[in-house]
């Protein structure tokens, strides 16, 4: 096809390669939970800047000592943050056997290979630990609700203690979501859905992040409480 | 189509200005020290900007009679975006840079200078939908605020303790603020219930008024006689209807007053 | 879901059966579009209504309005406004107004329809989401509006709901009891929806391009819808946890915002240690950035419009105006201050807010100056669409200019909580995005509904209108410079008797330019049944939704990948077989 | 048998008069007495009228406030003596309250009222005002009045001392004294009371003053008349 070229009075607004370049590479769900991390991180923050503008607008700020269970839940969380890594890198390596599988005779539904289902097999272990890990936390929570209730710190007791509960129910919120997304990942990979790793790895995304929110806050917690 | 879009324009334009230059409805007289300067700042703003918009719509509307329903050959901006693009940021950063140092020098003189250390104190009791204000009396000293005495029906504005506190039982408050003329006055801002708002346009002042904090406010009054005190701030169903009076005497006038409300 | 390998990604979706999933909870984001773009058109209505109350309120305040005793025998016994009836229709307008009709329309509506077609996307990123997002709103509109019929009545503390006002519960006032809570309640679902909303404008735009699309070549409107949602996802993540806490102030005893010692009709009220600059703060921090995305989206239809009627590029092309938008969008994050000059936060903070304030003001003069040089030497065209377009430059020129005033502490401690603030607000804020809104709709409901509008009633709308809105609004610098206050329900004072008439005359003008807007209702409507069926390209414009018929199919394109060789605005090349190159045209090279 | 029939009806006819006019006639009793207080009550300040000239230039000089309103002889006015036990034979009310807002003033100060006994609230001011119950049991409301709009109607369906404030007028102080029987009196100016239709009986008597607080005394009402007076205790603050 011969192309034909024009001058344009208007200086063109950009220099333009003569062939369309290629159409985007991005995954929306790995995007999605960026945009989605950003915006929470925003609201978190929002709330961070109340917390110390109101602890320095009164002088009725009462500190309380924390619950120890709260550090116990942090160690937790971050341990399901790495199991949930151990059972992505089996997945990972799960895929990479299907698409050998694949290449050798396209028909393929399961990779051949023993190893390549008990990576699978594993994979599926580690993400149901991650998943109890995951509730063990909440549970932990809730029990740090009744230690306070116990000492007399419910929600309008204090100021401290407003702001704690307001803190730890949005975040277990968001780590109930993060749970969710979790099971629906993992159901995908039990049934073997399409590029369901990617799933996975968009859970993870959000998962980790509910994790580092938690820690963040629990130094917030620390240092004003 | 074009011509009545840009006659039209015209006509917007010059009608919406000439209110303006009319001075047809305009600022109260000034009677504080800082006012002046104020209305000063307000007049070079209204001149810079009044030359953009008359100039802007007028070009707009030229341009629309001179380009509407035009079929001929397409021409473009002379020099394209580039002096365009520099002339906006020139012109409107110019206008912003004098805007902003003269504006920011009276900003300063009203609210970051210090009040004159023998400044009249005056206490400010603001509430749904009223202002109170209460003078030291004789012994110089006011009584402190407790709140669980406030009570309206009986008269305490304030919630003093006169049982308690001596210093209270002088204290003289009243429904208007009544200041001497040419006299520093510095207010403390309560407000009992809402944010309130202290704004006497002649005075050139706006403050809101917080609950939990005291917020200072110092003028001075130049010019003797009464003008009205509202408040800006939503703070109810009575909103509009909240209101006290001010009232500048002279310094010998204010002193009989003072004598008479210490009297009864 | 998306393949692994690396063609454009795509849903497939199969067009749905069934009255329900076709129209009603339906996945498609031109339904959903449709369905933001009918609910901000029922709130419009709803808004204006409103207006028109107030303003009888406001020209006559002992007039009797025959039957709206039934619809609040409480606050409006025998017809008769009360003054804090009057407060509740305040707040609604502006509530409504602010949230449901420019965030709605210009943003969520069009840019549901149109920017994954811009983009040649198939749907939006996250369909589900799209539609959780409208349904959300949807609720959070009935909520709100439920605040007409509880007991006490709508909430009387303004859009702005100032604590403590709004945090202290009925004592403060009637509607603080359950209708401010409704209000919050209707504000939390009204941010989830438009977060949800903007998570999909910003994945659709980054992820789901067709073949070609660079970023440089998507069209202004796309670009402003996704600066807005960019401006949006932090706007509304901080207002969500900031109405949580007013929520809590309010229903669970807590004192985030309620100062010690609070006395409120000689009753001591038990907080503690809160403070009411704080729920300010929060709330100009998402309120300056509110405003954006009411104006932004309208920026960038009007840029997308008036090309394809002055049959030209804009001045200065896409880059300026990106700029100009983006540099906008990042200083409205600075400038929450100027809000709150006089509110008793630090003087010095007042200074430092108000240097980025008037700084915002360039991007925006730049902006206009694009606009103004590129109808210089154009061939415009005077359609409906055009029309507003222009009249959005001159009113946003009108409101803009204002704003030297207001950005200045030192004067805006006489003008604050005046009349001019009204009159600056509605003009750069209210007007100029609803002539966006107006210039949008005549622009491409032949697309979204397949018919053609009635251009003659459309162009007497546009003058009744742009003649209205300065007989309504102008007026109003008077009255602040005189001192006028806002928010008050009579004028009582004795300085504000004599603008009484000023008041009568914008009542009179807002009544017949409201009943304008009926003109363009019934030219909606009728276009909707009867209009003449619309031809693929009427406006022989050069953008991806003029490359598919009107109404577009299910999937947009009927099943073509439609690849993107040009920019968005070749109007007017020379030598091309007409003047205006379309952006899937690939026989067209441009030298630079 | 027509005659009997006749007779018959006479003595139903008259038995059932006498039935009425004993249900008509007045249970006999009356209790009176005077309320007065010792010690020295707290100064009534002036009002200061000045955010409402209107009002303001209607009271020279400016009127004081009333939450104790002392009379000569240390007699308290406004008081309100009932009987809150044993209370029996207590009529219901329906004549309408009418309670008036009159130069930025409550007439009365002091409103007394049965449980679900009409209230009318009427301004005759040329300026708003607002009315604002505070009670505690019953349901808060606050409306605003302006002039010329028409009279509030109301209700109080449970027996409660109700705090009334105009916003508006902040000075402006009330209270609707809501009670379950009809058995009351409002002290006037002198201090004395009247409580009329007592049925013979033992009673016990409650005298309320809204700075003073309440006392409590027995009292007989056998057939004709009985006195209570109560004295309160006054402090300067």
């Amino acid at each position: 096809m011969s192309v034909t070229t024009y001058t344009r009075t208007e200086p063109a607004l950009r220099p333009r390669p003569a062939t369309p370049i290629a159409a985007t590479k991005g995954i929306p769900s790995q995007t999605g939970v960026w945009v989605a991390v950003s915006a929470i991180a925003m609201s978190f923050a929002a709330l961070t800047s109340a917390l110390v503008v109101r602890q320095g607008s009164g002088a009725d700020w009462q500190r309380f000592a924390l619950p120890r269970i709260l550090y116990l839940d942090t160690a937790i969380l971050i341990a399901s943050s790495y199991t949930l890594e151990l059972a992505r890198k089996r997945f990972t390596a799960y895929v990479t056997a299907f698409r050998a599988a694949r290449s050798t005779q396209p028909a393929a539904t399961e990779p051949a290979s023993v190893e390549a289902a008990a990576l699978r097999a594993s994979g599926l272990y580690w993400l149901n630990i991650t998943l109890t890990l995951g509730l063990f936390f909440v549970t932990g929570q809730v029990l740090a609700w009744q230690r306070l209730a116990s000492q007399g710190l419910f929600l309008a007791t204090s100021p401290s203690s407003s702001f704690f509960y307001v803190l730890t129910a949005l975040h277990g919120l968001h780590l109930i979501g993060g749970v969710l997304g979790l099971i629906y990942a993992s159901y995908r990979l039990r049934h073997n859905a399409r590029n369901a790793q990617t799933s996975l790895g968009t859970a993870a995304v959000y998962w980790h992040f509910v994790d580092l929110l938690w820690v963040y806050l629990l130094m917030v917690i620390a240092i004003r409480m | 189509m074009g011509k009545f879009f840009a006659i039209l324009l015209i006509i917007i334009t010059l009608v919406s200005v000439y209110p303006i230059v009319t001075h047809m409805w305009w600022m109260p007289e000034v009677v504080s020290a800082h006012g002046p300067a104020v209305d000063h700042q307000l007049d070079e703003t209204m001149i810079g900007s009044g030359v953009l918009f008359i100039t802007s719509q007028f070009v707009l509307a030229g341009f629309i009679w001179a380009f509407g329903n035009h079929k001929g050959k397409i021409k473009n901006w002379p020099g394209g975006h580039k002096p365009v693009v520099a002339f906006g940021i020139i012109l409107v950063g110019l206008e912003i840079l004098s805007l902003s140092f003269v504006g920011s020098k009276v900003w300063a003189s009203m609210y970051i200078t210090k009040p004159d250390p023998n400044a009249l104190h005056v206490d400010v009791q603001a509430e749904q939908f009223a202002f109170f204000f209460r003078y030291a009396g004789p012994d110089g000293v006011f009584g402190s605020i407790h709140p669980d005495k406030i009570n309206d029906g009986s008269g305490n504005y304030f919630g003093l303790d006169p049982e308690n506190d001596v210093a209270a039982r002088d204290d003289i408050v009243v429904g208007t603020l009544t200041i001497p003329v040419d006299t520093p006055i510095l207010l403390t801002l309560h407000s009992k219930d809402m944010i309130h708002n202290f704004y006497v346009p002649e005075l050139r002042i706006q403050q809101d008024i917080v609950p939990g904090i005291e917020i200072p406010l110092h003028f001075t009054a130049t010019k003797t006689g009464k003008w009205e005190i509202v408040c800006t701030q939503l703070c109810g169903l009575g909103h509009y209807s909240m209101k006290a009076y001010l009232q500048v005497m002279s310094k010998p006038e204010y002193d009989d007053w003072l004598k008479q409300q210490s009297g009864d | 879901m998306h393949d692994m390998s690396a063609e454009p990604v795509v849903h497939h979706l199969s067009p749905p059966q069934g009255f329900i999933r076709k129209h009603v909870f339906s996945l498609d984001h031109k339904v959903i579009g449709l369905q933001y773009y009918g609910l901000a058109l029922a709130a419009v209505f709803i808004g204006m209504v409103l207006s028109w109350l107030m303003r009888l309120h406001l020209g006559w305040a002992s007039l009797a309005i025959p039957g709206l005793q039934h619809l609040s025998p409480n606050g409006a016994p025998g017809g008769v406004i009360t003054p804090e009836y009057y407060l509740s229709l305040m707040t609604m307008h502006g509530t409504i107004m602010v949230f449901f009709v420019l965030t709605n329309a210009p943003f969520a509506g069009f840019g549901n329809y149109f920017l994954p077609i811009q983009v040649g996307a198939e749907d939006m990123a996250f369909p589900r989401f799209n539609m959780m997002s409208f349904w959300v709103t949807f609720v959070a509109f009935l909520v709100l509006i439920a605040a007409f019929f509880v007991h006490d009545g709508p909430p009387i503390s303004g859009w702005t709901s100032y604590a403590t006002l709004s945090s202290v519960g009925g004592i403060s006032g009637p509607g603080e009891a359950m209708g401010q809570n409704l209000w919050a309640v209707s504000i939390a679902l009204f941010c989830v929806g438009q977060l949800l909303g903007s998570l999909n404008f910003i994945a659709t735009t980054l992820d789901l391009r067709t073949k070609g699309m660079t970023l440089g070549r998507m069209p202004l409107s796309t670009w402003a819808w996704f600066i807005t949602a960019c401006i949006g996802l932090l706007a509304f993540a901080d207002l969500l946890p900031a109405t949580i806490l007013l929520i809590l102030d309010r229903t669970a005893g807590t004192s985030f915002f309620n100062p010690t010692g609070m006395v409120v009709s000689d009753t001591l009220l038990p907080h503690s240690g809160g403070s009411p600059l704080l729920w300010q703060h929060l709330f100009w921090f998402f309120g300056h950035p509110e405003v954006y995305i009411a104006i932004i989206p309208g920026f960038g239809i009007v840029s997308h419009i008036l090309p394809a009627f002055t049959r030209k590029p804009l001045l200065g092309g896409m880059r300026v105006m990106i700029g100009c938008l983006i540099a906008a969008g990042f200083l409205s994050y600075m400038v929450w201050g100027h809000h709150m000059f006089v509110s008793g936060m630090n003087p010095f903070s007042a200074i430092l807010f108000s240097v980025p304030t008037l700084i915002i003001t360039i991007p925006f003069t730049v902006a206009t100056l694009m606009f103004l040089g590129s109808i210089y030497g154009a061939n415009l065209r005077f359609t409906s669409a055009s029309l507003f377009c222009l009249g959005f430059v001159s009113v946003f020129i009108s409101g803009g200019i204002s704003g030297f005033f207001l950005a200045q502490p030192s004067i805006d401690t006489y003008l604050h909580a005046t009349y001019f603030v009204v009159a600056h607000f509605h003009f750069v804020m209210a007007v100029a995005a609803i002539f966006g809104i107006f210039a949008a709709t005549y622009f491409w409901m032949p697309k979204m509904i397949g018919r053609m509008m009635n251009e003659t009633l459309g162009k007497l709308h546009f003058w009744l209108t742009f003649i209205g809105v300065y007989c309504i609004f102008m007026p109003m610098h008077y009255l602040g410079i005189a001192g006028n206050v806002r928010r008050y329900a009579s004028f009582t004072d004795d300085y504000l008797v004599p603008l009484i008439p000023v008041h009568k005359f914008i009542t009179i003008a807002a009544l017949l330019t409201g009943a304008a807007q009926f003109i363009f209702l019934y030219n909606l409507i009728h276009t909707r049944w009867w209009g003449p069926l619309a031809p693929e390209n009427p406006w022989e414009a050069t953008s991806l939704e003029w490359s598919t018929t009107s109404p577009p199919p299910f999937d947009n394109f009927g099943g073509r990948h439609l690849v993107v060789h040009q920019g968005p605005y070749e109007y007017n090349a020379e030598g091309a077989a007409q003047d205006y190159v379309m952006q899937t045209d690939p026989n067209f090279v441009a030298h630079s | 048998m027509r005659t009997k029939f006749f007779i018959l009806l006479a003595v139903f006819g008259l038995a059932s008069s006498a039935m009425l006019v004993t249900a008509a006639r007045p249970a006999g009793g009356t209790i009176t007495g005077k309320v007065t207080f010792t010690g020295t009550p707290p100064k009534m300040k002036p009002i200061d009228m000045s955010k409402e000239p209107y009002c303001q230039k209607l009271h020279n000089p400016p009127i004081k406030t009333q939450d104790v309103e002392a009379g000569p002889g240390d007699t308290l006015e406004d008081s309100v003596v009932f009987i809150s036990a044993g209370d029996q034979g207590s009529s219901s009310a329906s004549t309408p309250v009418r309670y008036d807002q009159k130069g930025c003033q409550y007439i009365p100060h002091i409103a007394v009222m049965m449980v679900d006994q009409p209230l009318q609230i009427y301004n005759n001011d040329p300026n708003a005002h607002n009315i604002h119950p505070l009670p505690k049991v019953n349901a808060e409301w606050n409306k605003s009045q302006p002039p010329g709009a028409p009279p509030i109607d109301t209700k109080w369906d449970k027996p409660e001392f109700i705090s009334v404030k105009c916003n508006i007028h902040p000075w402006m102080h009330g209270y609707f004294v809501v009670l379950k029987t009809s058995h009351y009196g409002l002290t006037g100016a002198d201090g004395t009371f009247t409580i009329k239709d007592v049925p013979p009986g033992k009673y016990t008597l409650t005298a309320w003053q809204e700075h003073m607080g309440t006392q409590t005394q027995e009292v007989t009402v056998s057939g004709g008349a009985a006195t209570a007076n109560f004295t309160f205790k006054a402090m300067p603050y």
